[in-house]
């Protein structure tokens, strides 16, 4: 405990000498983390704090020091991110490299793959992307029909992707490819890596209806890809696919812990609806945000739980997808019920009469009605739980 | 009252489908909201549906109308509804031309209603300001007689088609403070009378509005609507039968995200099947089908008490209970169509989208469901 | 029009002049319709009002005169009913003689069954109960497993119904009984009239969680059913059982159908949750009354609809499913909201501290449970409208 | 906190559902019922709880107790709830012992607690009254002093085990208006003290509880439990930790109800599957695990927040989240799981609708969710 506190000491010394000030900040309207990558751009602060951070290894904390991360203990790792919270310092770096791709190949990666692609995860020099969805599949992601042919070294891929969260902006792809189309659904799919530079890769952004583009579309044809960027084995793919599935349940469920949706809605429905005696206007807005921040409230402690559970040394199971089934709802629940609180100022898309942060709220509830279709949908999520943890016939 | 169209009523929305197929499909509403269409919709296809007797639905033969009823009406907002079609029904017929209707002298209708039957003059109602939200009798823009005319100065909000119209009806306060209800007044005044600046707003739905900011606009006494200090009352008359209007609008768009999600649930395939085949999405499918028919029937009702006399409580509970219905019904149709089309209804280029919008910013406007069932409460005394 | 006129007014003389006046009070706590039959018993006034009514064919207004009806037309009927509302005249005789089995009858009955079955109905001298649920089968309803053999001039039946309304007090039961147990489920069934009375039947009530015991299972062994009784033809039960079902929705739909239910919740708010301001104290009960207000008058509207339709001469289609699914959500919504009104003095079961309508509203609650299960749940009226209506595939 | 069980919390959970299955299967508690049991339970079960501790498991050491903590009771509640079991655990141990132990004098608790923690004393708590519905502030009963004595008036309903506690913990006014929070003294009396009278109420759940009239009680200055006047604090201080202790009791009937379900599911055919197989069910079930799931964090996030000594306004929070939370979720588990279970669902000899009563008791116990949902609102400030 002594060596946990002098880390401690340590660690905040640290932080308080090398984070920028406006590193110190909650993001503004239009900033966002750092996403790292070749063809990112940040301003000066940004990329002083990622290299200070990657120099110690704290943008991966707990990876291995071979591999750019931190080499710090669970406990310290734990520590770390308190005390960041404590100063209220961002986190340098963020994106699929670090929550997704990063942890698989810790696991389940050859040591060559390691070595090769994780420090310039830890570093921000490379961004990864998910290439899961296809136009035809949807919801039955193992209905996938890219193709890759062995030729020699090199497996020829064909085919399309969609839904491929910032692939414009990546520079390598994780994806699905079916390398035995003779064998059943789950058993002719494999895991492959893919420089985004590589000749025949075409990206083009779908706009949503909120009229951002997370989004691509990815068109790949008689794409090269070494055979040594398969992961684990060849036709076992789906049940890499499958584990990572969870890491990425589990990253959405964070994603939507904000802790302070209550007070932002109360500050909105105190804008929008005031009302003389302090409380809020409305008794059925009022009702509904109490309503919202129990419900967070829960969520929260539920995920508590299961951290406490993985932490006792059992994996994340299918109880992961309660997270992203209840996350989303709940962020859904919540975008809505802004956008009715501050009423006909909230049909505005752009221009007069509309203020930057009255349109934000229309866009972002319109951004939230995906989140119950990418990354599984809701259905999927109850269709796990019945099956997987009720024990339901099919 | 009986709960069907005559055959003459079909006929006139067969008429209004075929219309709008044939001039307003959905990638017309796409076109004009792409090039940022300044009028934001068609005054030529305006007259053509003026023709059609649509601008003078309610005004009697004598102004040039067509002197049909509510239910008429209802027909062809149904299907205008369908198409998400902008042209200025809500802002011509239901808002101005009934507060002209409703509270106009002999001589302002005749001034005016003829040219609105024709489909040669627009009008808008500019009630709505800032701080009103659901409250029309929360009226702060101030209108003062002083030698012989009378000034108005202050700012109205997401005024529907008030950056084209030719006559605007706006709302003031002629005494009492900004949240009585009494005191208002309604004046007609010329958008290009001195004093009046209009400035397009960009909404989420294909709806086309405008701030209208009166900054000293001078008009004789001949421009009160109604008696001076009465407008109040009138201004909830006109309200009420253009919410009841709007449902219509209403019905016709969940309708058709509605039969667009159903048609999706039949063709579309996973798992090697129709995803329609999945049972919790039929039940999810069966219980939409529900809040429809309970919502027509609400708006049937509704359109058919007009047509019969209603008193204004009548008026303004069937009002309450067709746009709460109306507002939760087309929310829940349209977020369920979202969600069941998965991936491709999140996109721009799907159509269904351009119906979450409208049904967001149709349960916004006049009111949302929860200030209709208060509303509701209060009438009854509750 | 005239001719109708007068119709009018000599029904409302004669109504006046013979409706006594306790037979024009809305029923006490603890009063019941007259549902006629052998088993019953009734006080003076309501048996002299029967008696009254039954005279004129006025039971059964609009059957045929030679059926026991009153032969009265449809427009007829209509102010009969007009004026029998108007005076608040509670109906001579209910039940499921006059709702379900003789309208069926009238329509697919031979002559020779109408003229046996239609009069004691119409006078109130036989009460029908109807056995089509199975304790294996539920909503299963074509499982059912009761058998009859041909044994000359009479079928031999066996088996056991359960879920039938009243058959303790009922007279004769019309039910479904499998013919041929080697043909499709739904092709080997036959639909019979039985008479209660007849040796190898008997009847246990079942008590339901509300404390009442409506229902009973009926257990048949070895019963004798002459050929005579068989509806329609042997084999071809399963059409006629369809569309009594409709006539069944219909009617259920209509028991939900009580206009002043607003009003009732509301006494009940304005008793539990008094306000200084002359409203309902609590603002979220409020809104959940209003909401049930209104969608009680939309659910009455679509009634109308359907009405009108039916009487422009269409026969009612699988929209029914609509009543039967959304009629008995809202009437648990609205006992659900009582109970939730009364609080704590809605816990009670029996006794000291609750006073008897208190008892009532809880066990009203705990009956409308049932309601979403009886006459075909609601899951299948979900699927009959997915399908029927909405086209949807199996 | 760390919200997970220790060994020897699961080992404590582990024998009471042991014994709750050897001695109280839900057929013991449809005789008791049936029987129409004067008392509604046992008290020589009860001795036999006692002596695994759990009737002094808040009760420290000193006076006989266990001195273990909320977690440890959660445990045991979740399994006695599990089972309806009605022996007097809320009102002995979490009304009764805690208003001792939060307020009572040190003779008080050195009088009472050891005979609690032995399962020989039984206690209630009576402050409801038939105005006072949610507000525990709301009291009418009168404690007057005169000549050296108290003198109460008035009437209790629905006393938990007012019927056969051997010492009542009464709430009375001593000054202010009947719904004023301040005026209000706790006083402890014996049930067979003159002018008393006590008398069983039957409710719909398994638990008993009584109608206590008091008509001119008189006790000494020695029976105040806490300060004169300032009862109303202690008293909201006990209904908050007693709140919490009945929601690990919902959790354990809302988990059972489920569970029946869910089996029910996997086993039922019809159609010649099982029904568990149709997918809309799956759906509605798998909402029913996530709804449960987060009431299991709420309540056991609340009891250890007692553990860790949260002060007055952090218990009424968490009181007031898992009440709510528990209130909702077990109504629509037991909504739901007769609904699944269909026709034998409805029926007294199934199981299943011991649960729906109990659920519907719990939920209005100690106030609905609707009054949590507003309690925490004030709470907060809005």
């Amino acid at each position: 405990m002594d060596d946990l506190d002098a880390f401690r000491e340590e660690t905040r010394r640290w932080l308080v000498a090398n984070a920028p000030p406006s590193m110190r900040k909650p993001l503004a309207a239009g900033e966002d983390y750092c996403w790292g990558g070749r063809k990112g751009r940040w301003p000066a602060d940004v990329a002083r704090w990622l290299a200070a951070m990657a120099e110690r290894g704290w943008t991966a904390p707990t990876w291995p020091r071979e591999y750019g991360g931190g080499g710090l203990s669970e406990e310290e790792g734990k520590v770390l991110a308190q005390e960041m919270a404590k100063l209220g310092v961002r986190p340098p770096l963020v994106g699929f490299g670090l929550t997704m791709i990063g942890p698989l190949l810790l696991h389940v990666g050859s040591e060559q793959q390691k070595r090769r692609h994780l420090p310039p995860i830890a570093h921000g020099e490379i961004r990864w992307c998910q290439g899961y969805s296809e136009p035809g599949a949807g919801s039955d992601l193992a209905g996938l029909q890219t193709r890759a042919v062995r030729d020699g070294d090199v497996f020829v891929v064909t085919g399309q992707k969609v839904w491929t969260s910032f692939a414009d902006k990546a520079d390598w792809m994780f994806l699905l490819v079916r390398t035995d189309p003779d064998a059943p659904k789950h058993a002719g799919i494999t895991f492959l890596l893919m420089d985004m530079a590589s000749p025949g890769v075409t990206v083009r952004p779908i706009k949503l209806i909120s009229g951002a583009s997370p989004f691509c579309e990815t068109f790949i044809t008689d794409v090269r890809v070494p055979v040594e960027n398969v992961v684990g084995h060849v036709n076992e793919g789906w049940g890499i696919a499958k584990m990572l599935l969870r890491f990425e349940r589990n990253m959405i469920a964070d994603a939507f812990k904000e802790r302070d949706d209550a007070a932002r809605l109360l500050a909105l429905a105190r804008r929008y609806l005031p009302a003389d005696d302090g409380r809020v206007g409305q008794p059925i807005v009022r009702d509904q945000i109490t309503q919202l921040e129990m419900d967070q409230a829960c969520f929260d402690w539920t995920l508590a739980r299961s951290r406490a559970r993985v932490k006792a040394g059992h994996p994340p199971g299918p109880e992961t997808s309660i997270f992203k089934y209840y996350g989303t709802e709940l962020n859904q629940r919540r975008r809505d019920l802004a956008v009715r609180i501050a009423g006909p100022q909230a049909l505005g898309w752009e221009g007069e009469g509309f203020a930057d942060d009255e349109v934000k709220l229309t866009r972002d509830w319109l951004r939230s009605r995906g989140n119950s279709i990418e990354g599984g949908t809701s259905e999927v999520q109850l269709n796990i739980i019945a099956k997987r943890v009720l024990g339901l016939p099919d | 009252m009986a709960l069907v169209l005559t055959e003459e009523q079909e006929l006139l929305g067969r008429t209004a489908r075929e219309l709008v197929a044939a001039r307003s499909p959905l990638k017309r509403i796409r076109q004009l909201r792409d090039a940022r269409d300044p009028i934001g919709f068609s005054r030529d296809l305006w007259r053509e549906m003026a023709r059609l007797g649509w601008a003078g639905i309610l005004i009697p033969e004598a102004h040039g109308g067509a002197g049909l009823g509510y239910t008429e009406l209802m027909v062809v907002l149904e299907e205008l509804g369908r198409g998400l079609v902008p042209e200025p029904m809500l802002s011509t017929v239901l808002l101005g031309a009934s507060a002209l209707l409703l509270g106009g002298s002999d001589a302002q209708r005749s001034d005016h209603l003829p040219a609105v039957a024709a489909g040669d003059l627009l009008l808008a109602l500019a009630y709505q300001e800032q701080r009103s939200r659901y409250d029309v009798h929360h009226v702060e823009t101030r209108a003062e007689w002083a030698s012989g005319s009378w000034r108005l100065t202050g700012e109205k909000i997401q005024v529907l088609d008030g950056h084209v119209a030719d006559v605007l009806v706006v709302s003031a306060r002629t005494s009492g403070s900004p949240a009585n209800a009494e005191g208002i007044t309604l004046f007609l005044l010329r958008r290009d009378a001195p004093g009046v600046r209009v400035a397009r707003q960009w909404r989420i739905d294909t709806r086309a509005a405008a701030l209208v900011a009166l900054d000293g606009v001078r008009v004789g006494a001949e421009a009160v609507l109604g008696e001076v200090d009465a407008g109040g009352a009138l201004l909830a008359r006109v309200l009420d039968r253009a919410t009841i209007g709007l449902t219509a609008d209403m019905l016709g768009g969940m309708t058709a995200a509605f039969e667009m999600t159903v048609d999706y649930l039949r063709t579309r395939r996973q798992f090697g099947v129709p995803i329609g085949s999945f049972q919790a999405l039929k039940h999810r499918a069966a219980r939409l089908y529900v809040e429809t028919e309970l919502a027509r029937s609400a708006v049937m009702a509704a359109h058919r008490a007009l047509d019969e006399g209603a008193d204004d409580m009548q008026a303004a509970r069937m009002a309450a209970i067709a746009k709460a219905r109306c507002s939760d019904a087309y929310m829940l149709v349209a977020h369920e169509a979202v969600q069941m089309h998965g991936g491709i209804g999140m996109t721009d280029e799907h159509d269904v989208g351009f119906y979450l919008k409208a049904a967001r910013a149709a349960e916004i406007m006049f009111g949302d469901a929860a200030y209709h069932r208060d509303r509701l409460a209060r009438l009854q005394g509750y």
